[in-house]
């Protein structure tokens, strides 16, 4: 906590010194409110429409963690398997790049048509996003671990099973919170994403809603909501990279983000 | 308030006996849709034995999914219905929410468009699709214009304002909304309506689509929601003013000011002149279908009669 | 009986060959120590007989069966220690165990504290110096079950008393329960006082050039190192691996 | 080559096989062409559709490239900019997962009308998608690079810019390429949407036109082409990763996709 | 005149007090060993004089401007060998003189045959043996321009023919250009042949103990480590440092 307040200053003020200069172009350029509206705007449109926006954000908060929860499993699950199983690996690694490349536009009338208007087709779209940067990480972190330390378990009679929980996850444990890092950012964007599938309610809706009425400030005030969320969401898998990695050398650690 | 006492009455007693019934709107609710929100918060459609539940369906597209079955209902377009049967998708017109094509091209005031033919040496906004230069060709035609000196640019989904901005003159706007808008900021502009220039660009836009297996399974159930939501458009025709306090309670996320001036706008536009709301007419379809046919843009010729029907409209 | 019988072992890297035809056996409960050049195949030898590495040619047996290319039946200390940097020197330590069986926490900390390491349980392999890694990784092994030990260099890094005292400790480790033992070192006394026999591999490519059994009794003292025999054996020693020695000319 | 041989069938005897079940499917189950056309469908309509969509798939390649080459190229930056200033990136970095944040919906108009309906808010797409992965992997990569040898370079008197040169940036070539590998999945995608703010080409002008006139079979065929784009470029880079980093000891080689 | 002065230099990690008051110099051109018992803080020392840690006091001076936390005007062979896996021996090898100044490959090629590694100029770390890979990182300091040499246990892996080469060829470097040199090592034989002086630390928090002058005429030859002078001095720093030993009670 010390250490956040003596380091968390300076992307504050980064920030606000952003803020300050769309405020203030804003008003010297004359820029109108359904364009670009200024900060003070939002803020003033976020305090007033609160009451309404609160079940928005409860709702899409609750897709975020299921979705996230589910797609880093998967993504760890899938990661496990493809380097245990390397006949699967070279069977399935391109299928999932071929996941990514399926749009939005054409995956929801499928989903939806397969699966329904409720949670699940929601928590598909945000397992495909989360799912991938974890796998792609972890992978090439199980590949890299140390050969000699591979070397000494492989003599000393270690199965792969045990080559693989005792050396190769706890080595891969940096490159999966790399991926996790990739991952919570996109699941709340995801999210936002999934609740274009036919939601009724959700930061997804109230944006689309809010675009279409023009409610510029409406747009910006949900915008501000995902970027907070986005930043709370990096901000505790950091800790738990913290948390977890607690072996590394202390010149590094104060080098951390 | 009247609404909650419906609500009450009906959890008790009827709740078990309501047909569940799913209706996925075009994209995000707007005072195209009023008579169906009506119909629901007034309890219309309980009256007649329905659970409706109202989505909106984001991308994926309501038409797919009222002809897959996913939805019961949906609110839908002539062009698209027309497009979807020639592919063969199994969807069928039920009801015109809109009498006559309320669409636009509009522009900013100062450009001075008021005519198809001073769209020559302009340029226009739209989003890639073939029709609208035959459309642009058809009317600009009429007054000797030619279609080729119109700029045509592509501009996604960038909203009308969002263009004029950026040196767009004009675009395809509904005026029911995006004009109603427009007199709300006191931006002044200018449109040219289709239905001026060409009775074959008269269209039905929107309207109420269901698939083909539900007129044949439940003809009864079509016919009790279409009941209900000409009841629920009667009161956005009579009574404008608490139609869109409905609405807005209903999407307290639109903005209201843009809704109560868009339903006074759009009350009188919602019948015309039918002799009763939802009515569609033979040669509308078939004028536009053969349009369509005739600029190349359709591969075959449509079967006019059974892409729509009248049969499911109370008397 | 034999422990350990390696039969005609050849091993090239490409055109690089570095093992030639090397053939020999460790018996139950035998002490044996490998001297050669460095660069000269004395780990590549560890790395076939753990299994890990194919030989070109040739068969490991381990208790008559046949090992070769089978890794998993041997207790290992590699030449860089090869520490687990996430895990605490306990668990480092416990590892060999975890991986065959069920951790004595008991015994380890025994160990550790015997190695001179007590107060380090809890540290990082970063914070301990060079010697301290060493010993940690030859305190894994010893705490390994397995009936064979193969030991790279395990007290290179070690000053000379702290060497003494874990050479001893080897030793009463060795004797209490038995188990056979290949060791390699470049240190000629350290063979002759820990060893049964001394084999010695020629410069590249590597073969058994001569074998010496060492006829020192056991329990062995250190008051042997000063004796005139020891010094004698080491003469002999130091000119055989000097003639052979011809990787390096100088 | 000839290890493309012997590791290629098998995942393309899994594309076939789902190939082969999506056609039986689709027979079985008399799926209409509308909702789900089977795959002989799609490849008929790619073969007499061919002339018209080659002017689409040009177009998009263009953007595609341009796009991953400034994007990866400013990810690469960004990365060597926060890692060699603290100050940046103690500053900065929270910046960067907000830029992964702002839905298109929004940035589309603001970037049209900042920049016009040109290449460059396409690009800026493009960009947005690609940079992050890569920042992201190679931060996590500078910093994991070997304390021992920092140690003995900065003894013998390194700069800092030698330290990165020598030490960090080799060590870190693996991460940048899991994190390229990401990207370059990401890139065709992220092409796809930007034709959405408006172009004249492409093959996400294709696929809109397709699927606003119910063509699924043409959608379809616009997503073979993503999905064969994107693994083209994935294989490229895993090519170019086998090429650049050699030194890998050759029983982890083998094991390499 | 003084090269290098250490200054009551001590440092604790924690609670851990590794290095107590500790104060010596070495001379321009003098080669000076550190003897000292295994984790008692001589690389700990190294790392300080590199500045690259931090002493919890005291100062370190060079040509008598403190470097004390400055790294960057020492050339140190590191106690493991640290090469980079991504280069091959040869870039290996010129790493130092590419961070100082220009790349002389036709000196690295000459000094990397002397040290027996000729063909593997192009061959990667993960190719070499132990012994090899120490032997690089040794080529590697030495090549660096710097006047101040720190060697942490150089010699470790190596076998004593390989030694006694090395040592010859460290002993003829060091007569032709004249640089200063710090030495660790366990094998007090090495460090009598090479040094003109030995330091001797002890146990845990490490003080300098004695100093001894080593007073062999220079050049040395192989042979004096068989005069009785030189076992004379070896049984007495033995005894110096048996006396202190106390971290390891046996
Ligand atoms: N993976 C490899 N690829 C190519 N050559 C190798 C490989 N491993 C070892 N070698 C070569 O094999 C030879 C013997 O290496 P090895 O490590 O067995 O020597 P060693 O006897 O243990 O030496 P030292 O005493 O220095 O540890 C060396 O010439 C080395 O270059
Ligand atoms: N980063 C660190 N954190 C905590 N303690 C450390 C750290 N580095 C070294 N130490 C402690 O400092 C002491 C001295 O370590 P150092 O590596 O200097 O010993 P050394 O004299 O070089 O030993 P050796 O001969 O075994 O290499 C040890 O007790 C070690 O545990
Ligand atoms: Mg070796
Ligand atoms: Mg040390």
């Amino acid at each position: 906590m010390r250490s956040f307040l003596q380091k968390g200053w300076r992307p504050i003020l980064v920030i606000v010194l952003l803020l300050l200069g769309w405020q203030l172009s804003t008003i010297i350029l004359q820029i109108p409110e359904w364009l670009l509206p200024s900060p003070t705007q939002i803020v003033r449109e976020a305090i007033t429409g609160w009451s309404i926006f609160s079940g928005h954000i409860t709702s899409t908060i609750q897709l975020i963690f299921i979705g996230f929860i589910i797609g880093s499993s998967i993504g760890i699950f899938v990661a496990i398997a493809l380097h245990l199983v390397p006949i699967l690996r070279e069977a399935f690694y391109p299928l999932i790049i071929i996941s990514q490349n399926i749009p939005t536009i054409v995956l929801a009338p499928l989903l939806v048509i397969w699966f329904g208007f409720g949670m699940l087709p929601k928590i598909i779209v945000i397992t495909l996003v989360c799912f991938f940067p974890i796998t792609i990480a972890l992978l090439d972190g199980f590949r890299q671990s140390d050969r000699d330390l591979k070397h000494y378990m492989q003599m000393a009679g270690a199965t792969n099973r045990q080559i693989f929980w005792k050396l190769e996850w706890p080595h891969a444990l940096p490159a999966l919170f790399s991926g996790l890092k990739i991952s919570a950012t996109y699941s709340v964007l995801g999210a936002v994403i999934s609740e274009w599938l036919g939601a009724s309610e959700g930061i997804g809706v109230y944006m689309t809603l809010a675009s279409s009425s023009f409610r510029t400030d409406r747009v910006f005030v949900a915008i501000f909501i995902i970027v907070i969320l986005s930043l709370l969401f990096f901000g505790i898998i950091l800790l738990l990279e913290k948390g977890l990695i607690k072996w590394k050398p202390k010149e590094e650690r104060e080098r951390h983000e | 308030g009247n609404n909650e006492a419906n609500e009450e009455a009906t959890e008790g007693t009827e709740q078990q006996d309501l047909e569940e019934i799913t209706l996925v709107l075009d994209w995000t609710p707007n005072t195209n849709h009023t008579g169906l929100y009506v119909a629901r918060d007034k309890g219309y459609f309980e009256e007649e034995g329905l659970d409706v539940e109202i989505i909106m369906p984001g991308e994926a597209g309501a038409d797919q999914l009222v002809a897959s079955g996913q939805a019961d209902f949906g609110v839908s377009y002539q062009e698209g219905i027309t497009m979807a049967r020639i592919q063969g998708v199994p969807i069928v017109s039920i009801a015109a929410v809109i009498q006559h094509n309320t669409s636009a091209f509009a522009s900013l005031a100062d450009s001075n468009i008021t005519a198809p033919k001073d769209f020559e040496g302009k340029s226009y906004g739209g989003w890639g699709s073939p029709i609208e230069e035959a459309v642009l060709d058809s009317m600009m035609q009429q007054e000797d214009a030619n279609v080729d000196e119109v700029e045509i640019v592509n501009i996604g989904d960038t909203d009308f304002f969002a263009a004029m901005e950026q040196g767009i003159d004009f675009a395809w706007i509904y005026y029911g909304w995006t004009g109603v808008e427009a007199e709300l900021r006191n931006e002044p502009i200018n449109t040219v309506y289709l239905t001026d220039y060409s009775e074959k660009l008269d269209y039905y836009t929107p309207v109420l689509s269901t698939n083909e297996k539900m007129i044949e399974e439940k003809p009864e159930t079509i016919k009790k929601f279409v009941s209900a939501v000409s009841k629920g458009y009667q009161l956005a025709i009579d009574n404008p003013e608490e139609a869109a306090d409905i609405l807005i309670e209903a999407v307290p996320d639109l903005d209201a000011e843009l809704v109560r001036a868009s339903q006074e706008w759009l009350a009188p536009k919602y019948q015309d002149d039918a002799p009763r709301w939802g009515e569609q007419k033979l040669e509308v379809w078939e004028n536009y279908s053969n349009w369509l046919y005739e600029n190349d843009l359709l591969e075959a010729e449509l079967d006019a009669e059974k892409a729509f029907t009248n049969e499911f409209l109370p008397n | 009986m034999s422990k350990l019988e390696v039969n005609a072992v050849s091993k090239s890297f490409g055109d690089n060959e570095v093992l030639r035809d090397v053939s020999f056996s460790i018996s139950d409960g035998e002490f044996v120590s490998l001297l050669g050049p460095s660069g000269s195949g004395k780990s590549t030898l560890f790395r076939i007989i753990g299994g890990i590495a194919q030989p070109s040619s040739g068969t490991v047996k381990l208790d008559s069966k046949e090992i070769t290319g089978k890794p998993g039946s041997i207790s290992y200390t590699p030449q860089s220690p090869s520490l687990m940097p996430w895990r605490t020197i306990l668990n480092n330590v416990l590892l060999g165990q975890e991986i065959t069986g069920s951790r004595d926490e008991h015994k380890a900390l025994e160990m550790i504290e015997r190695a001179g390491l007590k107060g380090y349980e809890n540290s990082y392999p970063h914070e301990l110096s060079g010697g301290m890694k060493q010993r940690v990784s030859f305190i894994r092994s010893m705490l390994s079950p397995q009936g064979l030990i193969l030991l790279d260099e395990p007290f290179s890094a070690l000053d000379e008393f702290t060497r003494l005292d874990m050479q001893k400790w080897l030793l009463s480790i060795w004797e209490l329960y038995q188990r056979s033992i290949l060791f390699v070192t470049h240190n000629i006394e350290e063979a002759l006082f820990l060893s049964d026999r001394i084999i010695i591999l020629s410069a590249k490519p590597a073969s058994v050039k001569k074998e010496f059994i060492i006829p020192f009794k056991r329990p062995r003292d250190e008051r042997i190192l000063l004796s005139e025999e020891f010094l004698q054996w080491k003469k002999v020693i130091y000119e055989e691996m000097r003639q052979q020695d011809v990787s390096v000319d100088y």
